[in-house]
């Protein structure tokens, strides 16, 4: 098995606050194969947001990471010395964010923000980075690179501006790029522009991805193998073919059944009861018991494993014997 | 049948006036035609910006008439005085996409439901009243429990609940749903889409359904209305729109869909 | 953007009409006698204050009066100042540039400062530098500036003998007015240096700084508050986690990207702020002896000089709408947003 | 939501201490018969005076804190001069507060011309330094302690009609309004029930701790002899008294100490217990603001 491309192991983290520290991932732990696009699918609250942030320590203050690893390229990136870590940012490892708009400097242009990037890395002269930036803008897609490079993101467009945030991800050809929900604030014509640009580029280049998202549909076009999480643990992860014809987990079928579907009409979608849990709920046996329409009362009382047969992983009792 | 809703050539246009007379016109709705029929679900579609949000502010009468006629229930609205507004509240009722900002956060359940009954002196005695906000409750599958508590006690869905009850605490004909699942998990936009679909069909409502999400549109509506800068683009029977779609516009949303690939389930 | 401007240009003669207005409207609780030497061109026609009242009609109403000491006003005279034994117009013209100079380079302090230790406080919150920033600014705004100047001149002064009150010494004021030395801008700092005389500049620069030193606490105080939080705001926005994610270095990030942006409230608070200094020149003016128009109005409303008094606050007006105009335009330069809309 | 404060306020140090110190001013200014006996039974705030001699005495065993030129005793003015300063602070503000009240809420509620009009006559009062505009209306009324605090209030209102006017617009603009709107309520129920409860609140707690500013301001014009007249037991006249006394005798130059340092730190004191209070009460109310 090539190295992998990113591993986490058994990673668990909470957020500080005035009543104690609230436990938000539970003992994440995953590989990521080079060249594969993995999909972490989750409600809020499951906690997919934050897992993402502490890969490349972006976390706010108030979080703290309690146990677990991330390995790439056999070191650990907690652990990391912050100037090494530093290195490892935007060069091995990049990410692109929700709201486009917003990960932009209003102040700064667009020329600006890139030519930076590839400056931080690389010893290069402005004037060399300057026709790098407007190369890269026209490989995402967008037209008169030459002159858009001198204007401020309010004047792009939400998907032109998440174009501009893959066009500076992918400036230095990482190894990874992680995707935090990079379409949802997008209308869906534009979601799907996206979409096949992240999955064209993410070819081209052979890169591993984590796309991150709340809705299994946007994962579905994308995603190679899909993660599912829920209240801070994966409680199913299988290659995307296998999860969305086989759904084991009764969560998993739950999402597929809650989702309205554009092809044909249903009479009633078979919904999941209840709510999801809030961040941090302290929770006995399995999370997903109190919803859970097939719950034993096991259950309740203890946290089924993850049990692995041929390349996919499922926590539930009822999976037990097979 | 009277239809609930006409529309008739309805058009909405932002006005800034810059200094020195300087007028900034931005128009938002440029000619909408919609008829909704009693007791039938409309879907609006279209992308953000497209001047649905608009539309229904429109309706509601938050938002002045630029030229062309809107009738509720019969009522044409254009320069209605604010005492006939107030019984054409009693037939229409909205609710509103984001259920943390649509209900004060200072006022408990209670307070919440019953200001529409107090605004119309409805159920003013105590017992009636206890018991006509318990049958709400249920009717929107809420705890009894949870009259006394504060918005900030509960979660999306269950907020968009108490916003469901309260709009149907003055018995409307019209329900106005402004992308009322938009900002809900899919868990929990499911439960919400299910209690839409059956109190539309127990009350006989004709609803305005208006969302972004085409999939959620064709679950709930019976016709449906794509729109596009601040036109309507087509107008068909849900299943007919779905079967075969005429306008290019219609059929590059449809394919720009999201789809999850149905396997044995 | 012009259109910016333009709005604020518009708005900003109406403001300085209804101070004059306002004030004008309240020397109405005075007799005319008293409003007399509004209108009055040189000192000997104190005695004669009957026939100045008839000829301008100081018993009129108020918005008749009020247009003819416009008009008069739009002539450059704004009557005669007993308390400064001068006309208004003169003293004005004599005193600012020496509160200018003062309130400039209180600002730098302000500014420079304020920005470094508000920027500091926020970067490492809850730590020492932030809690040292936090005491000085609420210490700042608590401590009166006649205290704190009553203070600085009892230690400086008094016990060490350092920093002089007043203008300039004495031998300053020979050198100024031979006819050697050559006024240019009037600004006693720029002229000195114009003229070559570094011994008239550090002269007049020592007894600049214990008055600029008193009046930029109260500013200090504000600026940090202000550049704290924004920059606290800041630092928590999205775009601020993409430059990490870039892996820039820390300092570019909170400085050229976090800096950047968290300078845009306190550049229009700059404006604000160098109103908020003219306010103070009236005690620092007054306990330092520092020949500027602050202490010239103390004198005036001591005395009630009514000439002396409007003159004043006109000019306080005046300076008001320049700072404005002047903090409105570097606001633009510092946002694209606003110079592009 | 009281409680919440409270106990946010107990675990802040610095509005602790600032919470002891307006509590120590208010004992003081409480129990002032007690403290320092009134000498003058029409005007307790008039300074007794031992005898007419012309330099401070320092702190000795019958003047605890020694006295300002022509023998008045200091003491008795700290002690009086806080209940001045609550007076003096405690009337300025609730009065300019009303004043920024309705002048805010009109203008917020009616909107267009009124509200424009409104905020043009704002701005001419923030045109002129506050301080100044005090000085010219005191010196204009004539300096006794009455005209200072119209003058005080003169100056203070627009900055409440500001507050007040953003924070109603702020809220009009929410969703939960819209939403009564729609469900009937008329302009002033909405108002009253939604909108004020809403952006009232936070306005009242932060402009209730401005009493620290209003204070300062008053003793600024003391100083300069617009405000109370000497003799009063102002804290901001008692400085004054001592202007001509900073530079001591030519032997020992820090000899009048004492009649800078005391009333000057009574000052600093006061407001800064305010000005603590103030900022917790601004960060639990708006954590937002940081």
């Amino acid at each position: 098995m090539t190295q992998a491309a990113l591993t986490v192991q058994d990673l668990h983290l909470s957020f500080l606050t005035d009543e104690g520290a609230l436990p938000v991932l539970r003992g994440l732990s995953y590989t990521l194969s080079p060249g594969k696009i993995l999909a972490v699918v989750g409600e809020s609250g499951s906690g997919k947001t934050v897992h993402a942030l502490s890969i490349l320590n972006l976390l706010p203050p108030n979080a703290r990471v309690d146990q677990g690893k991330i390995l790439y390229q056999g070191k650990n990136l907690l652990s990391m010395k912050s100037s090494a870590l530093r290195r490892v940012r935007g060069r091995k490892i990049a990410m692109i964010f929700q709201d486009p708009q917003a990960s932009l400097n209003p102040v700064l242009t667009v020329g600006e923000q890139l030519i930076e990037t590839l400056r931080a890395h690389k010893r290069i002269s402005k004037k060399t980075a300057r026709k790098q930036a407007a190369e890269l803008l026209t490989k995402v897609g967008i037209e008169e690179a030459e002159k858009r490079l001198e204007e401020y993101p309010f004047q792009f467009s939400g998907g032109m501006c998440q174009r501009v945030m893959i066009a500076m991800a992918l400036a230095l050809s990482p190894d990874v790029l992680i995707a935090d929900e990079p379409t949802t604030a997008l209308d869906v014509t534009i979601q799907a522009q996206i979409l096949r640009l992240i999955k064209e580029l993410q070819q081209q280049s052979g890169m591993a991805a984590i796309f991150i998202t709340h809705n299994l549909a946007v994962a579905a076009q994308v995603a190679d193998e899909v993660l599912v999480l829920y209240a801070g643990q994966c409680m199913e992860q299988a290659p995307a073919s296998r999860l969305f014809s086989h759904p084991l987990h009764p969560y998993t079928q739950g999402l597929l059944g809650s989702l309205a579907s554009v092809e044909r009409k249903e009479e009633r979608l078979p919904a999941i009861t209840g709510n999801p849990p809030r961040p941090g709920e302290i929770l006995t046996g399995c999370p997903f018991a109190p919803r859970c329409s097939h719950a034993l009362k096991k259950c309740f009382e203890t946290c089924p494993p993850l049990y692995e047969k041929d390349g996919c992983k499922v926590r539930c009792f009822l999976q037990e014997g097979k | 049948m009277t239809a609930a809703l006409v529309i008739e050539n309805l058009h909405k246009t932002y006005v800034r006036k810059a200094w020195l007379g300087k007028r900034v016109e931005k128009p938002v709705l440029r000619g909408i035609d919609l008829t909704l029929e009693e007791g039938k679900v409309l879907g609006l579609v279209g992308e953000s910006g497209c001047g649905k949000s608009t539309l229904c502010k429109v309706i509601l009468g938050i938002e002045p008439i630029t030229s062309g006629t809107v009738q509720v229930a019969g009522v044409n609205i254009n320069g209605l005085s604010t005492a006939k507004w107030r019984d054409l509240r009693r037939k229409m009722q909205v609710v509103y996409q984001d259920p943390y900002a649509s209900l004060d956060p200072r006022f408990t359940v209670r307070q919440l439901v019953s200001e529409p009954l107090d605004i119309h002196k409805l159920y003013m005695d105590k017992s009636a009243r206890e018991n006509y906000l318990r049958e709400l409750l249920n009717s929107v599958q809420l705890d009894v429990a949870f009259l006394d508590r504060y918005p900030h006690e509960f979660s999306g869905g269950q907020r968009q609940r108490i916003a469901i009850a309260r709009a149907l605490a003055l018995e409307p004909q019209i329900l106005i749903a402004d992308e009322p699942v938009s900002a809900l998990d899919v868990s929990v936009q499911a439960q919400i889409l299910n209690l839409l679909k059956d109190i539309a069909q127990k009350r006989q409502l004709s609803m305005l359904f208006v969302t972004h999400d085409f999939a959620v549109a064709r679950f709930l509506c019976d016709d449906i209305a794509v729109m596009h800068q601040g036109k309507i683009v087509e107008y068909a029977p849900a299943e007919e729109l779905f079967a075969q779609p005429r306008q290019a516009y219609t059929q590059k949303l449809l394919s720009a869909v999201p789809t999850v690939p149905r396997g044995a389930l | 953007m012009r259109r910016y401007i333009l709005r604020r240009l518009c708005l900003l003669p109406l403001v300085v009409l209804g101070v004059t207005f306002l004030l004008f409207f309240l020397t109405q609780r005075l007799s005319p006698e008293m409003r007399a030497s509004l209108y009055v061109k040189d000192p000997r026609q104190m005695g004669a204050l009957e026939e100045v009242i008839r000829e301008y009609g100081l018993r009129d109403n108020v918005f008749k009066q009020y247009g003819r000491w416009l008009v008069q006003v739009a002539h450059g005279d704004l009557g005669y100042s007993p308390s400064a034994n001068m006309p208004v117009a003169q003293a004005l013209k004599k005193y600012l540039p020496a509160t200018i100079q003062l309130a400039v380079v209180t600002m730098i302090l302000v500014v420079f400062f304020g920005v470094w230790f508000g920027a500091a406080s926020a970067v490492h919150k809850d730590r020492w530098q932030d809690f040292i920033a936090r005491f000085i600014s609420v210490g700042g705004f608590s401590l009166p500036i006649f205290v704190l100047g009553l203070i600085l001149l009892m230690i400086f002064y008094g016990k060490l003998g350092w920093f002089a009150p007043g203008g300039y010494s004495i031998q300053t004021d020979i050198i100024i007015h031979s006819s050697a030395f050559k006024t240019y801008t009037g600004f006693l700092l720029i002229d000195s240096l114009l003229n070559g005389d570094l011994r008239v500049f550090c002269d007049v620069f020592a007894h600049l700084v214990l008055p600029a030193v008193t009046l930029c606490i109260g500013s200090f105080a504000l600026m940090v508050r202000v550049m704290r939080s924004s920059m606290l705001e800041e630092l928590n926005k999205d775009y601020v986690r993409t430059a990490r994610a870039k892996g820039l270095r820390e300092y570019r990030v909170i400085y050229k990207h976090a800096g950047k942006n968290a300078i845009i409230p306190v550049i229009t608070l700059a404006g604000i702020q160098f109103i908020r200094l003219l306010g103070g020149t009236v005690i620092v003016e007054t306990i330092f002896d520092y020949p500027g128009i602050g202490r010239f109005g103390v004198l005036a409303a001591q005395q009630l000089d009514i000439a002396g008094i409007l003159g004043f606050s006109l000019m306080v007006a005046v300076l008001f709408v320049i700072g404005n105009l002047f903090s409105d335009i570097l606001y633009m330069a510092a946002d694209p947003r606003i110079r592009l809309e | 939501m009281n409680l919440r404060i409270l106990k946010r306020i107990y675990k802040n140090k610095t509005s602790l201490c600032g919470l002891l110190l307006v509590a120590f001013f208010g004992a003081v200014a409480l129990f002032a018969p007690m403290l320092a006996p009134v000498q003058n039974e029409h005007n307790p705030y008039q300074l007794p005076q031992s005898s007419y001699q012309i330099t401070p005495q320092p702190p000795s065993a019958d003047h605890w804190f020694g006295t300002t030129e022509q023998q008045y005793d200091l003491y008795y003015g700290i002690v009086w001069g806080a209940r001045l300063a609550f007076k003096i602070g405690i009337t300025v503000t609730a009065l300019a507060f009303l004043i920024g009240l309705a002048v805010g809420g009109i203008a917020a509620y009616f909107g267009g011309k009124v509200d424009e009009t409104l905020m043009r006559l704002t701005d001419v009062v923030f045109a002129v330094p506050s301080l100044v505009l005090a000085m010219v209306i005191a010196a204009m009324l004539g300096p006794d302690l009455k005209n200072m605090m119209i003058a005080l209030t003169a100056v203070a209102w627009p900055s409440y009609a500001r507050l007040v006017r953003g924070d109603i617009l702020s809220v009009k603009q929410r969703n939960y309004v819209t939403a009564a709107r729609t469900l009937g309520a008329g302009g002033p129920r909405i108002f009253l029930r939604h909108i004020v409860p809403n952006s009232i609140y936070p306005s009242v707690v932060v402009a209730s701790l401005d009493i620290g500013y209003v204070v300062l301001t008053a003793a600024s014009l003391s100083f300069l002899g617009l405000g109370a007249q000497p003799g009063t037991a102002d804290w901001g006249q008692l400085i004054a008294m001592a202007r001509n006394w900073v530079l001591g005798t030519p032997s020992n130059s820090l000899a009048y100490w004492y009649t800078v340092v005391v009333p000057g730190g009574a000052i600093f004191l006061f407001v800064l217990g305010w000005n603590l209070l103030g900022d917790a009460f601004r960060d639990i109310l708006d954590p937002r603001q940081g």
